[in-house]
């Protein structure tokens, strides 16, 4: 997961502009404040080949929070200010493993060709219900070429799998490179940034977006931290 | 020509009686026997099943034989051979037909309707355990009461497979939902009857328990009930048997007979993780 | 050519040769003495007028099948709304019955003309036009109760009430057409020079167009109690 | 109506342009043939399409090279994904019932041979046929299409359940355009039956020549009579309820969507429908379609069986009494498959006793075929071979129907292999062998040339056992529990059953193989053929008394007159044992 994103800030450094200005980052922590739901556990047992891949109960992961109040898989990205750079050519990648998504969610430039990979045993069906983009259904037996899609609206997208209901993620469609996806310790990082006005945007599936105004002068990293509300049910 | 269709017919209608016999494919280990069944109920379409299997056998084999037997002898013919009617003619046929069939008929009907009324015509017991099963694409789901013994309202529009509420249920404002436990598998205490309420989330689907000698369709906004005991611990499949779309094939569960006790500590298990 | 419309002189079947298994003459076995079988009028009007028979059979059948439907749909579900019938229906009934009685006439009179019992060919045709005209007029009667419905908010999906009106009377008018189609055609052969209107053809369409009353009235009667 | 009963009364002049005679021609015995050839097409994809899912089920994840031309996301690298498994089942089910079973032995046949058969010299209506066949082409062509749609066909089945038929793409693919396309072709080919039955029946009653009593129409006459008034009243009820299905799909009403459903996580805005109306609707049409397809195989093989015996049946009436008798009752079963489908249980208890009861006259008639075996003289050809077969395949199918009339073993039973074993028996193979026996009896006449007995023959042998081979199985596959229209067994009582899988593939190909045989005997045939003589058989009925193939006009303008009953054989006549139906000669 980690190195993912790594590679997406890399991919996000080769098309940016900020390589000729000065770059400055905005980078920081998404937090929770109040209890957030309790995760159920996810039973599996309809599809042996999965379950047997899992020796810790798997458990949805809706709002996945670390220690001391840290969110991941909240997707950080500049909604305005920064110039649309154009779709990345590097793919991004999409795996089932264990009737799970992985990542939880992915994020993408519109444009960008979206690679679908399914590492397990059996047939998986991909369904993005999306509403901007055109919404596809299509099924991935085992030991089928991956699959290869893109978008070319903005959206955030819920996907879910037909044949197991519980395999639900996101794909963020952005008009930008320029975004991050908190990790474990809940920090994000939005590098190679010319000096500039920018909003950023924050969104967590179940808590919706929040935004914040910065502005960067030159070579310099400016701190945005983001607290949703969390709610027990 | 017709002796070889003789011998053809009369070899493949005995060869077709073996598997039905031995409940085996031919030489290998296959089984083809129903499983046993782990039912109150079951017995009765057992036996029936044998039953007809008897007659429904005989029959087949006679008239096949008979074909066999007549084709054999009166296939091509010398030209000059005359020909001759069966003794009766055709009354003797629909004689023979009305009395053989109709008694078979009487006889597996009267059988029959006390075998369907044992699972159709009697009322749960009150004190049955009560659970629900919903049925989705494609995987089925069972809640339980839970502590307070009430069941949450189900409410459409809150349904968050991702969120597994796979109910709908409402925790924030709807108290009777919190304590209610959704598994994906329908774990149930031996010798206990067991009120299964059935509601379809989608589209059609089927509950299938071979073992439970139980099938009965979720027909989506219709909600049937069935109920039943099963008489021996275990886990056994349960599986869709209602074309229900492309996922049809790999929708299943487990059925899990435990005993009284395991039964407790399991619920008790499944609690904690709600 | 009058003679197409003659009564056909039939002759009772002879005994057939073999009588032992034969079941006699069956129905509609009247063979006439001789000839190609198919030149003859009688057996080819038979065919025309059982031919409309068995269509209106299957008519009925559908519409049963809808009306059993429309039992079924009630029981079901909570949504059943009671749905007031555009009162221009009733009128519409009166004009399509009008158009039954015109076509009787108009059918009266094409056989005495055809008998030469000195009736003008004009006679049948201004009742036969007044046939058409009524049937257009109960059409366009049927739009206007459907654009009355929509005026009031009541679409085809609206709930199972407008659905089941629409459809009915849909379907109904459908066959109304047809049967003004036929209408057209007889119309035109007895407008023809020389007449090439055969009585098969003439009762055919006039027994499907009294069938279109019958069934209007039922498909009223069916959405006036449970509507 | 009008216009047709005037060309149906005019001599029509035999065309002469090539579409008038060829394509849309009037004359029944053109209509026959163009039937007969769509049936074949249909026949053929089908069986293809049966041989895709056969490989898919016993070796899930192994690419069908090619697949992937037919579709590229139904078959990604030519792995077959469950929703095309599904996609291809339906397309076999819908291509077989309504394009091969009710098409072949009914409206091929029928058309061909049923004016001949009481001396008409056309249908009543030549119109309404040529347009009856024109628009079941239309049907066919719009039921294909549904291939070449972005999600492939539907995946609902032949059955069409609501809701999964009724919602729309949310319930997966296929379910968009394909089974929109699915049930406007049915909807056209409910047209197209009603037309055509409307005309096998007043040709029927009133175009019958001098002599020929309804108690003298041959039997196959009768089946046809028979059939297309059962057709007359299934296909009126299959019509609505194809309409109303169109407007929940595309008008979003609510005939057969209850409110409250959940697909795809959209909340379908539909409220208080009943799925059970269309099953009612549906299987009201649905089970007398399976006599649609049976009876005029059984009037085809008794046809048949008795010019091969040289003797009429022990009784000619009771076997049309029998076919009228299932006819009725065929409209009074339909609830048995629905035992489990949440009815009434009272109910099914009703329905079970007429559907038991239906067996009566079934066993009657094939008692009597058999009792009529006793004693003849029979001669094996390769048509009297089918008509045997068919013998068998119905009993073999038909006692199997006695554990499914139960509703006790039927909670048991219901939607397992058992049933598939069971119908594709008794409606599928058994109706098919009439067809081959049909075929292979008429083919002279229809083309002017014979066929090639021998290889008639073999094709038989392979044939017959080969089907044995595959449907025999599928019965104690179903008693294992072995759910049906999976597209891989996962299940852990399932697996073990894979290898008796794998042996019905083999059986599937083999037998499908076997029939290049018969495409290659009706192609050659067709062109190479010996001449065919007016009578081969040394039939009595009406079709032999004149040339092969028959003249435009059937009877070349004279009038024929019936003396005698249809089947006059082992009788002492100047012919031979047999006298022709229209020779003044006296026995």
């Amino acid at each position: 997961m980690r190195t993912k994103q790594l590679f997406l800030v890399a991919s996000a450094l080769m098309v940016s502009p900020a390589l000729l200005f000065g770059a400055g980052t905005i980078s920081g922590k998404v937090t929770y404040t109040g209890t957030p739901a309790k995760q159920k556990t996810i039973d599996m047992s309809k599809e042996p080949t999965c379950a047997k891949q899992h020796t810790t109960p798997v458990t949805t992961e809706t709002v996945v929070a670390g220690p001391n109040n840290v969110l991941e898989n909240v997707v950080v990205y500049i909604s305005a200010g920064a110039d649309d750079a154009s779709a990345p050519s590097q793919a991004v990648t999409f795996t089932q493993k264990g009737c799970q998504y992985i990542p939880h969610v992915l994020a993408m430039h519109i444009g960008q060709e979206l690679k679908v990979v399914n590492d397990d045993q059996t047939s998986h069906n991909i369904h993005p219900l999306a509403k901007v983009n055109r919404e596809w259904n299509k099924s991935q037996p085992p030991g089928t070429p991956p699959l290869s899609e893109k978008f070319d609206k903005e959206e955030f997208i819920p996907v879910k799998c037909n044949v197991h209901p519980w395999m639900h993620g996101y794909f963020a469609v952005l008009k930008t490179t320029h975004y991050s996806i908190s990790g474990e310790n809940g920090g994000f990082s939005l590098p190679n940034l010319p000096p500039g006005k920018y909003t950023v945007t924050a969104w967590q599936e179940d808590y919706g977006t929040q935004t914040q105004d910065v502005t960067l002068t030159g070579n310099e990293t400016k701190t945005v931290d983001f607290s949703f509300k969390a709610k027990p049910y | 020509m017709g002796k070889l269709f003789a011998v053809i017919v009369i070899v493949i209608a005995l060869a077709s009686a073996i598997p039905i016999i031995t409940h085996h494919w031919f030489w290998s280990d296959i089984s083809f026997a129903p499983p046993e069944d782990i039912s109150t109920h079951g017995h009765a379409i057992d036996e029936q099943l044998s039953d007809t299997m008897i007659e429904a056998g005989l029959s087949f084999l006679a008239a096949q034989i008979l074909l066999g037997l007549f084709v054999w002898k009166f296939a091509d013919r010398k030209p000059d051979a005359e020909i001759k009617t069966f003794p009766g003619g055709a009354r003797v046929m629909v004689i023979a037909a009305l009395v053989l069939v109709g008694t078979e008929i009487l006889a597996l009907g009267v059988l029959g309707q006390k075998a369907w009324a044992n699972v159709y015509f009697r009322p749960a017991a009150p004190d049955a355990l009560q659970v629900q099963a919903q049925a989705g694409q494609f995987a089925f789901y069972f809640r339980y009461a839970g502590a307070d013994g009430k069941f949450g309202t189900p409410h459409p529009d809150k349904i968050d497979e991702g969120n597994s509420n796979f109910f709908g249920l409402d925790p924030a404002n709807d108290v009777d939902s919190r304590d209610d436990i959704v598994t994906g598998e329908l774990a149930i205490p031996v010798d206990r009857e067991v009120h299964l309420m059935m509601h379809s989330k989608d589209v059609g689907h089927s509950f299938y328990v071979r073992e439970l000698r139980i099938q009965q369709d979720f027909v989506p906004g219709l909600d049937l009930s069935v109920h039943f005991t099963a008489t021996k611990v275990g886990k056994y499949e349960i599986v869709c048997t209602q074309l229900c779309g492309l996922g049809h094939y790999n929708m299943k569960a487990y059925l899990n007979v435990l005993s009284q006790a395991d039964f407790d500590s399991w619920m008790k298990q499944k609690a904690s993780e709600q | 050519m009058a003679t197409a419309i003659q009564p056909p002189e039939i002759s009772k079947p002879e005994p057939p040769a073999d009588r032992q298994h034969s079941g006699g003459a069956g129905f509609g076995n009247f063979v006439p003495s001789g000839g190609p079988l198919r030149a003859l009028e009688d057996s080819s009007h038979e065919a025309t007028r059982t031919g409309i028979w068995v269509g209106l059979a299957a008519i009925t059948m559908s519409f049963a099948a809808f009306t059993s439907a429309l039992l079924v749909r009630q029981t079901t579900g909570t949504d059943w709304h009671h749905l007031t019938v555009p009162p221009i229906v009733f009128a519409n009934t009166i004009v399509l019955l009008a158009s039954s009685v015109t076509l009787e006439i108009a059918r009266r009179r094409v056989a005495a003309y055809a008998r030469n019992q000195g009736v003008d060919r004009l006679v049948p045709l201004r009742w036969l036009a007044a046939t058409l005209a009524l049937g257009i007029l109960f059409v366009a009667g049927q739009y206007a109760a459907w654009t009355k419905l929509r005026a009031e908010g009541l679409y085809l999906a609206s709930n199972p009430n407008s659905s089941f009106f629409y459809v009915l009377t849909a379907v109904h008018a459908l066959h109304v057409l047809g049967g003004l189609g036929g209408l057209l055609r007889v119309f035109a052969k007895l407008r023809s020079p020389i007449l090439t209107l055969r009585r098969s053809t003439m009762d055919a369409t006039s027994y499907y167009w009294h069938f279109m009353g019958i069934l209007w009235l039922y498909v009223l009667f069916v959405m006036w109690i449970k509507l | 109506m009008s216009d047709a009963s005037v060309s149906a009364v005019q001599h029509h002049a035999p065309p002469s342009s090539f579409i008038r005679k060829h394509v849309f021609s009037l004359d029944h015995k053109v209509i026959g043939k163009q039937y007969y050839a769509l049936a074949l097409l249909a026949v053929v994809m089908g069986m293809v399409l049966s041989w895709l899912m056969r490989i898919h089920l016993v070796w899930p994840n192994a690419p069908i090279p090619g697949l992937q031309l037919l579709s590229k996301t139904g078959a990604p690298g030519g792995v077959m994904t469950p929703e095309y498994y599904l996609s291809l089942l339906t397309m076999h089910g819908t291509l077989m019932v309504f394009f091969v079973l009710t098409n072949a032995p009914f409206a091929a046949f029928g058309n061909y041979f049923l004016p001949i058969q009481i001396g008409a010299e056309d249908m009543a209506f030549p119109r309404f046929n040529m347009m009856s066949f024109w628009m079941t082409f239309v049907a066919f062509c719009i039921l294909v299409a549904a291939f070449f749609v972005p999600d492939g066909p539907p995946i609902s089945g032949w059955t069409a359940y609501a809701t999964l038929s009724a919602v729309g793409s949310d319930a997966g693919p296929g379910e968009g355009m394909g089974q929109t396309l699915w049930a406007l072709a049915i909807f056209v080919f409910c047209i197209a039956s009603l037309l055509g039955s409307l005309n096998f029946i007043a040709t029927t009653l009133d175009l019958r020549t001098k002599g020929m009593t309804l108690a003298r129409m041959p039997i196959c006459t009768w089946a046809w009579f028979i059939t297309s008034c059962i057709a007359l009243l299934a296909f009126a009820v299959l019509l609505p309820a194809c309409l109303l299905l169109t407007l929940d799909r595309v008008a979003g009403t609510s005939f057969f969507i209850p409110g409250g459903l959940v697909i795809s996580d959209h909340l379908q805005p539909h409220s208080g429908g009943s799925p059970l109306l269309w099953q009612h609707l549906f299987w009201f049409f649905g089970h007398p379609e399976v006599y649609i397809a049976i009876l005029p195989a059984m009037g085809i093989v008794s046809h048949i069986l008795i010019n091969s015996m040289r003797r009429p049946l022990l009784s000619h009436k009771v076997i049309i009494y029998c076919m009228m008798g299932i006819g009725f009752l065929s409209y009074m079963v339909w609830g048995h498959h629905m035992f489990v489908s949440g009815m009434n249980p009272f109910s099914s208890l009703v329905f079970s006793f007429p559907t038991l009861v239906i067996t009566i006259p079934a066993t009657i008639m094939t008692l009597i075929w058999l009792g009529s075996l006793y004693g003849s003289k029979l001669r094996i050809t390769a048509a009297s071979l089918f008509a045997l077969g068919f013998l068998s395949m119905f009993v073999s199918g038909g006692v199997s129907g006695f554990f499914l009339a139960q509703p006790s073993i039927d909670i048991y039973l219901h939607a397992t292999y058992f049933v598939v074993g069971h119908f594709h028996m008794v409606m599928g193979v058994a109706a098919i062998f009439g067809i081959f026996a049909g075929t292979y009896f008429w083919f002279p006449k229809m083309t002017g040339h014979m066929m090639n007995e021998s290889l008639g023959k073999l094709h038989f042998w392979l044939t017959f056992i080969g089907t044995y081979c595959i449907f025999m199985p599928f019965h104690y596959l179903g008693l294992a529990g072995n759910v049906r229209r999976y597209s891989a067994f996962v299940d852990d009582f399932l697996v073990p059953l894979i290898p008796v899988h794998r042996f019905i593939t083999f059986a599937a190909l083999f037998t499908g193989a076997a029939q290049l045989i018969f495409l290659y005997n009706l192609i050659h045939s067709r062109f190479r053929g010996a001449p065919a003589p007016p009578n081969p058989w040394e039939c009595t009925s009406l079709e032999w008394t004149m040339p092969s193939p028959p003249p435009f006009d059937n009877f070349g303008g004279k009038h024929v007159v019936v003396y005698h009953d249809p089947y006059q054989y082992g009788v002492k006549s100047a012919t031979g044992d047999y006298l022709m139906q229209d020779s003044p000669e006296q026995a």
